[in-house]
């Protein structure tokens, strides 16, 4: 589109507006067509992100644009900087990516929305700053909510329960595990007791060896809570098989495809997910509308999302997919990814 | 004194080095077998379930494919070459198994065949580029550790196999036990006891020796030297190939990133297990007890509740510790093999 | 074979006549062979032939092409032209495995050993005896290493790793090898470099055995007197040429010296003599654990000590620790007065000591190095002022030196490792005396230079001391430090056995001495 | 092994003269200097790399190339003259992760950072100095030893800083990290590196303490019977290696104005490979830092060409450089093999290795006595 001319800008207040400041251009009108995006996953080959990036791209064929994938083909903190600073320097409309570390990423960000490039992050958020819209799967306060109520469904409410989570500085499952802390002094759940956060990094064998150590170093464990996809399946799979099976449940967040097995033999009653598919989809019809100045990324703004229908943006620029599904043995064939 | 004196002094003066090089080379597997001993006991004392049975039983599983793979290492760590590309080869493998057994529903034991050869024929790059292209073996290995793990990504292509879609006969092989020890236990006990018998009793293992003291004179002496080198590679890379093959029966899910950073574990087992990482020194034995050994560190720690943080730190620590011991042992004997040719005359 | 001229037809004796009568033809034969490597002819047109029953010498000077020919036998060079026959059928090696099928054992000038494997693994690798099932037969190995061992008379324990036997243990294990061929043609390029007397005799013993079974054997030594001892026939070579080819007997040192540097040599030791000032170097009860027990002694201006004995005597460890290359576990060391810190060669070098080590290739030169950057290690910081170092000083340096010392050299540039082995010796002199020491030491200051560089090299080494330089030789040697001392220490087993003056001293109170037959002479 | 000592074709970068026995299979005057090679590869890129993206031939690709190369650059200065000693130092990644979380931890301190900047540097510096020891007075392989503090100091960053990531720097720090020279193309943190390359090429190229790492490189003994302090300048090389390592991590720290513990993991291969890639052997002894600066230079380009080319993957850029890596020491042996078949030279291999085995090969284990 013709936003490349102007470029004058201001990237500091939060969360980033675009070029023309308040009001958008063409609010309520129609999209841009041959936009050109990026989408940049927080890692190559993980599969979960390449779920959510083939949203993206859905969303860009279905505006008649086009969104090509790039990423690092490793998770560190800074390791997707230098693949954003050449993406800017392809000055595409709009950079849609999940941030692997908030800050390390959030200068060229900024350099970003100076270039006058809309920038919107999904799955895993960037300093607000640094980014105009926040695709949220499900709010931080939702997913923190679904932990706990999973935790004490398959706990029966009582018990020690555990986390195996991702990397230590994993920006999501940080704040996720935050609220599950706070859930647990509540009432409601305070029959159950975080006993240990245990970081599997992602990696099958330290998950696996983690859940071993969560295992024998708390015998009256009831639960393992793993709030992400490569933990629950490693946890999954090791307690299929030892015999502590039945005695300790493990939940989570993972996808159907990989935990189909264990909630059918048992080791996982439920587990939740939102749809990452959507995730996308929803990140590339708000980059979008952004780039077609449908909306400047300020609160109350709304704009059709495809089949996902109109989306209203929430404070500090943060747009909700909707709550998790949870998958049980009842719904989850209904589900392939 | 006359010629027969001499001869005899001479004679229990070899009696006594030969004994002290003997005991010497048995501590280098002792001093390790130790350190393993006292870190279980240390863990047992404060965490007595760290010895159940079960527990045990997951040691032995984390260490079992690490010790596969530190065993190939070895044979060709002693001909003073290194192999950096094993973990890529296990990434390979693993998803190339977890594809044939789920999308093209293969025999396992085809499958599992299939890694191996997969896993050789990577070694034969390798050796090759090492040998004939007279490449360093640093440098060959490094590249192709990338160039593997490239493979590999283009190879997935993000995609992902699943505990789901794989045979229960198969992961049974990762989780199952056998005659009450874990099956995967005991393929590791096998490959490291067939290596070890090769490298000490057949003339093609003392040969890798050999060329790793001096590979200048393994030539004059009439050894191929390429050829065993290339050997060499090949099993590393064929043994790699069956870990990546046990990684996802013991893992279920396998993606392009399977086994990455595992070069550097692999090599730091050899090496605290007393393999000379100059060549010609150390057993497979000893390899396949420094992998249990790290293993056990990282769950000791998880164990007694130390943060995870320090894991790496200690394994770092040890690797150091266990060379140094291994250098002021080498130091004693040389010391004590110059007091003897002191005293010829 | 042009310049093969003078030459009696080959092997009178049982072989019976030259080729032509139908006498069995040669074991093994070189012929017309040439070996360059790049611009170096290490081999012209070569012709030699071995017989089964004899042992033929093969002289030259250092750089002749000896171990060059040895090596074209051996498979492990292949010749530019010219063709390898065994047993009159020409034969093209493949590599050394081919040579050793046809039952040709050598041992190499350089060790080919195997330090981290065990003494009856070198002797037997690639041939270990097997048990059922390819296995190897261990105890088999060690009996059978253990026999080899007796016959040559020493006891170097089969279980014993090589790793840490002094150089001359480490050339028995070489000899051991080639025996446990039971080879039909034994070649051995210099063998007794670094062994002591018995040890020598122990060996030809054994090759006049080998000889009366009928085995072809060519040997090759600096020392003529062993030529004479245990030599038939003799080949001499000079710049990869053969010079003469024939019986050895009738002929005299003189002749052979004459083909082999192409003029006489006057007098092999030209000792200039010189008046002795105080003294230089002052060595203290020096002691290192297990090798050399309170060694004390001085050296004195202008004054040449020889230090004498058995290899092995740990002559050249004290020469070490007074460097500080090894670390004194008691005693010190005074120099000029100064006493010099344990252990520091740096300081040693600025107090004025200058060291030329026993191993070339391995300790005096950086063999990849060009002779240029060789020479001048020494003086890196005098060449470099304001910390810059300036080229054009650095060849003015080197290139001074290289004709003081009359080096034979291509370019500056060429690295060391094209020269000749005496050539190589020279450079490790400039290097030192271009940081003029006060005092030098020299081990082994003519081992394995032929008799022209060793000549030379004795007038270098007497000038110097006449000039005021303190000298301690090391030497295993007894010509040499009979003809160059003025005083001789004599070690055994580590321990000062003998001191004479040049006076007193003489070949049989020295070897007393050095066998540790008499005790403590007044010092 | 020696007889690859012998071949690696880096002979380009030896001053001054190729040893004889590899003039004996090929003399480096008829193979052009490596640095040429480079050069040349280079020049290849920079117009593929025009080709397949108009953004590539801009100012714009230096300054975001330099920004991607600089932690490897800076490095790859101090780890040129390790090689050089024939020794090697994994564990400059781990270094410059400890450096980063320790700045993080001292800025949570509240110090402030011209204070804490120093601060790691000596730290890394005290890195440094564990490798040294243990190479030089312990006695233990440099490949061995680094591999293990690589584990170790990752894991103490890891244990300073944990799971955090601290980013609250200073604007002005950051600013200038990220920032470019009077606002042009060239970035600030790039003269850093320009004025250590200056500094690094002389010491190595000019000044005994250069002659004495290729001395030490070629045969450490006889280096050590001419009274050079080979322990001394080993050590030395490995505390520049660890200030520079640490030095890096403040720059990429400020870069990304973000302080983990993480950062940089596996940097180290990939300086390694500049190295190697550079004309250094491995083996020591030969290779200049010129063509080192130019193989980071060459491997930027690299990365900056794949990046900007329209759908190709990242995980390209392993692949390249791994082949890279490996062609560029294998197709010079190849030359040499071709012309080694042509002459019957081909025997002399043998004695070649037989003489560097005595020089290249492993040093003999008694040194250290
Ligand atoms: N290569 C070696 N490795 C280990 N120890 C050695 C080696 N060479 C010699 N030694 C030890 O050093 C001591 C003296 O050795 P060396 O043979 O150098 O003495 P030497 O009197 O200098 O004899 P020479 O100088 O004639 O060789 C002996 O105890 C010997 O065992
Ligand atoms: N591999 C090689 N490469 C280059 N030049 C060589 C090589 N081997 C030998 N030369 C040269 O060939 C010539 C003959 O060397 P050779 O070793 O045969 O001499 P030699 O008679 O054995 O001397 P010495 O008595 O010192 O052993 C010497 O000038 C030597 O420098
Ligand atoms: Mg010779
Ligand atoms: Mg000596």
């Amino acid at each position: 589109g013709d936003t490349k001319d102007d470029t004058e800008t201001s990237a500091s207040s939060a969360p980033a507006t675009t070029a023309d400041g308040g009001a958008a251009a063409n609010a309520g009108g129609e999209y841009r067509r041959g936009l050109k995006a990026i989408v940049m996953p927080k890692q190559l080959g993980n599969p979960y992100e390449e779920l959510e990036d083939s949203g993206t791209v859905e969303a860009f064929e279905e505006l008649g644009g086009e969104a090509t994938i790039e990423g690092p083909t490793d998770a560190g903190a800074s390791s997707q900087v230098p693949i954003l600073q050449s993406a800017i320097q392809k000055q595409p409309d709009a950079i849609i990516l999940a941030a692997n570390d908030p800050n390390a990423v959030a200068p060229v960000l900024k350099q970003a929305i100076a270039r006058d490039i809309r920038v919107v992050t999904q799955d895993s958020d960037a300093a607000p700053d640094a980014r105009q819209i926040f695709i949220n799967q499900a709010t931080t306060e939702g997913i923190g909510e679904a932990l706990a109520r999973m935790a004490s469904q398959v706990t029966g409410g009582r018990g020690e329960i555990a986390v195996l989570s991702a990397t230590a500085n994993a920006t999501n499952q940080n704040a996720w595990i935050r609220v599950l802390r706070e859930r647990l002094q509540t009432p409601e759940y305070s029959g159950m007791r975080l006993v240990k956060v245990a970081y599997g990094d992602d990696d099958d064998q330290k998950s696996f060896q983690e859940t071993q150590g969560l295992l024998s170093a708390y015998p009256n464990l009831r639960a393992i809570v793993a709030p992400t996809t490569v933990g629950i399946a490693a946890a999954a799979r090791y307690l299929s098989t030892s015999p502590k099976k039945g005695r300790v449940q493990v939940t989570g967040l993972g996808t159907p495809d990989q935990m189909r097995k264990f909630v059918k033999d048992g080791t996982s009653e439920v587990f939740a997910l939102w749809n990452p598919k959507d995730v996308g989809y929803l990140g590339g019809y708000a980059a979008a509308a952004l780039a077609s100045d449908i909306i400047t990324g300020a609160e109350g703004e709304r704009f059709e999302a495809g089949r996902l229908g109109e989306r209203e943006i929430l404070a500090n620029g943060e747009i909700v997919l909707g709550p998790p599904t949870e998958f049980t043995r009842e719904n989850i064939d209904d589900f392939r990814f | 004194m006359s010629t027969a004196d001499v001869a005899i002094d001479r004679r229990d003066a070899g009696e006594r080095a030969r004994r002290l090089s003997e005991l010497v080379f048995r501590m280098r597997e002792l001093g390790i077998v130790i350190a393993l001993l006292a870190l279980i006991a240390v863990t047992a004392i404060l965490e007595p379930r760290f010895i159940e049975w079960d527990s045990l039983k997951d040691l032995a599983r984390n260490a079992s494919i690490i010790a596969i793979i530190a065993a190939g290492q070895t044979l060709v760590i002693l001909t003073r070459n290194i192999d950096l590309s094993v973990g890529s080869v296990l990434g390979l493998a693993a998803f190339f198994c977890g594809d044939m057994l789920s999308n093209h529903n293969m025999p396992i034991i085809v499958a599992i065949a299939l890694c191996i050869l997969l896993g050789a024929m990577c070694g034969v790059v390798n050796g090759v580029l090492t040998t004939f292209g007279r490449v360093p073996a640093l440098v060959v290995t490094l590249g192709t550790m990338y160039v593997f793990r490239g493979i590999a990504f283009v190879y997935t292509d993000g995609r992902q196999i699943n505990a789901e879609t794989l045979p229960d006969s198969f992961l049974n092989i990762g989780t199952g036990t056998l005659i009450g020890i874990p099956t995967i236990a005991l393929i590791a006990f096998v490959v490291v006891l067939i290596v070890g018998l090769y490298l000490s009793n057949y003339r093609s293992g003392r040969e890798l020796y050999a060329i790793g003291s001096n590979d200048a004179a393994a030539k004059l002496a009439g050894i191929r030297v390429d050829r065993r080198v290339v050997g060499a590679f090949v099993a590393s890379g064929a043994l790699a190939g069956l870990g990546g093959a046990l990684y996802a029966a013991r893992f279920g899910t396998v993606d392009a990133t399977a086994g990455t950073g595992y070069e550097l574990t692999v090599i730091s087992a050899a090496v605290v297990g007393g393999v000379a990482i100059n060549g010609g020194v150390g057993s497979v034995y000893g390899a396949a007890i420094g992998a249990v050994l790290l293993g056990c560190i990282t769950s000791s720690l998880i164990v007694l509740r130390i943060d995870s943080f320090w894991q790496q730190a200690a394994v770092g620590a040890l690797l150091i510790a266990a060379i140094a011991f291994d250098r002021l042992v080498g130091l004693r004997l040389d010391a004590a093999l110059r007091q003897r040719s002191a005293r010829r005359a | 074979m042009s310049n093969t001229s003078n030459n009696a037809p080959e092997g009178r004796g049982s072989d019976g006549g030259a080729s032509g009568t139908g006498a069995p033809p040669p074991r093994l034969a070189l012929n017309g062979a040439s070996k360059s490597f790049g611009a170096v002819h290490a081999l012209r047109d070569a012709t030699l032939e071995l017989y089964g029953g004899h042992v033929r010498a093969l002289l030259g000077e250092n750089g002749a092409g000896k171990s060059t020919l040895v090596k074209t036998l051996a498979g492990v060079y292949r010749p530019d032209q010219g063709t390898v026959l065994v047993d009159g059928e020409p034969v093209d090696f493949h590599g050394p495995l081919d040579a050793r099928d046809k039952g040709i054992a050598i041992i190499y000038q350089e060790p080919t050993l195997f330090p981290d494997l065990t003494v009856a693994e070198n002797v037997f690798m690639g041939r270990q005896p097997l048990s059922a099932g390819k296995r190897i037969d261990k105890g088999e190995l060690h009996r059978r290493t253990a026999e080899l061992f007796r016959a040559l008379g020493v006891a170097i324990a089969p279980e014993r790793p090589v790793r840490g036997l002094s150089i001359a243990d480490q050339q028995l294990v070489e000899i051991a090898k080639a025996l446990s061929f039971e080879a039909r043609v034994l070649i051995m390029d210099e063998p007794t470099a670094a062994l002591s007397g018995n040890e020598v005799e122990r060996l030809f013993r054994v090759t006049r055995t080998l000889r009366e079974q009928g085995a072809a054997i060519m040997f090759i030594s600096h020392r003529l007197e062993e030529i004479f001892a245990i030599c038939d026939h003799v080949t001499v070579m000079r710049d990869g040429a053969v010079t003469y080819n024939g019986d050895l007997e009738g002929k005299t040192t003189d002749d052979l010296v004459r083909w082999m540097v192409g003029r006489d040599i006057d007098q092999l030791f030209p000792k200039v003599a010189s008046e002795i000032g105080k003294p230089v170097l002052r060595v203290e009860r020096l002691t290192r654990e297990g090798v050399f027990f309170d060694v004390s002694f001085d050296v004195r201006a202008g004054e040449i000590v020889a230090l004498s004995g058995l290899v092995g005597a740990g002559r050249s460890e004290v020469a070490r620790a007074i460097f500080g290359i090894d670390r004194a576990d008691g005693g010190h060391v005074e120099m000029l007065d100064r006493k010099l810190p344990n252990a520091k060669p740096t300081a040693a070098m600025r107090a004025g000591i200058g060291f030329v080590p026993e191993d070339r290739r391995q300790q005096g030169l950086v063999m990849d190095l060009s002779i240029a950057r060789n020479a001048t290690m020494t003086r890196m910081r005098s060449l470099a002022p304001g910390g810059i170092i300036r080229a054009a000083r650095e060849r003015a340096l080197a290139s001074e030196w290289a004709t003081r010392l009359q080096l034979k050299y291509h370019r500056l540039d060429d690295t060391v490792g094209t020269l000749s082995g005496g050539n190589q010796q020279k450079v490790v002199l400039a290097k030192w005396l271009a940081t003029q020491p006060r005092l030098l030491i020299i081990d082994e200051p003519t081992r394995g230079i032929d008799v022209g560089t060793k000549a030379e090299v004795h007038r270098l080494i007497s000038e110097l001391a006449s000039r005021g330089l303190a000298v301690l030789m090391i030497s295993s040697e007894l010509p040499e430090v009979l003809g160059m001392a003025d005083r001789v220490l004599v070690m055994h087993e580590g321990r000062l056995t003998g001191e004479f003056s040049r006076a007193e001293a003489n070949e049989e109170n020295i070897i007393r001495a050095a066998t540790g037959q008499k005790e403590e002479v007044a010092a | 092994m020696p007889e690859l000592a012998t071949t690696t074709p880096n002979a380009g970068g030896t001053p001054p003269a190729a040893p004889a026995r590899r003039g004996a299979r090929f003399d480096p005057g008829s193979l052009v200097r490596w640095e040429t090679l480079i050069v040349g590869l280079i020049v290849v890129v920079l117009f593929v790399g025009s080709g397949l993206s108009e953004q590539f031939f801009t100012a714009a690709s230096f300054t975001t190339g330099s920004f991607d190369m600089i932690e490897v650059a800076l490095i790859a200065l101090p780890m040129t003259l390790v090689v050089i000693t024939g020794e090697i130092d994994l564990s400059v990644a781990s270094i410059l992760g400890l450096s980063s979380a320790l700045m993080g931890e001292l800025w949570n301190a509240g110090l402030p950072l011209e204070l804490i900047m120093p601060i790691c540097i000596v730290m890394g510096a005290v890195c440094g100095v564990f490798n040294g020891f243990l190479v030089t007075q312990v006695g233990l392989p440099s490949l061995a030893v680094t591999i293990g503090t690589l584990g170790l100091y990752r894991g103490l960053a890891l244990v300073i800083l944990g799971d955090e990531s601290i980013t609250s720097f200073p604007a002005a720090w950051t600013e200038r990290a990220f920032g470019t020279i009077n606002g042009g193309w060239f970035p600030n943190v790039m003269v850093i590196f320009v004025v250590l390359a200056v500094l690094f090429a002389i010491a190595l190229h000019a000044t005994p303490f250069g002659r004495s790492i290729y001395a030490i490189g070629a045969n450490k003994e006889a280096a050590r019977f001419s009274g050079i302090r080979t322990k001394r300048i080993t050590m030395s090389l490995y505390v520049l290696a660890g200030a520079v390592a640490a030095l890096a991590g403040i720059v990429m720290t400020l870069r990304n104005s973000t302080a983990a513990a993480n950062v940089g993991v596996g940097l180290e291969l990939t300086v390694v490979a500049a190295v190697l890639l550079g004309g250094v052997s491995i083996f020591g002894g030969k290779g200049s830092l010129f063509g080192v600066i130019l193989a980071v230079f060459l491997l930027g380009a690299i990365q900056k060409a794949l990046l900007l080319a329209d759908g190709v993957s990242s995980y390209w850029i392993q692949i390249v450089t791994g082949t890279l890596l490996v062609v560029s020491v294998l197709g010079p042996n190849l030359v040499v093999r071709a012309r080694e078949a042509r002459t019957r030279a081909t025997r002399s291999r043998a004695p070649g290795a037989a003489r560097a085995a005595t020089t290249t090969t492993k040093p003999p284990k008694e040194e250290d006595r």
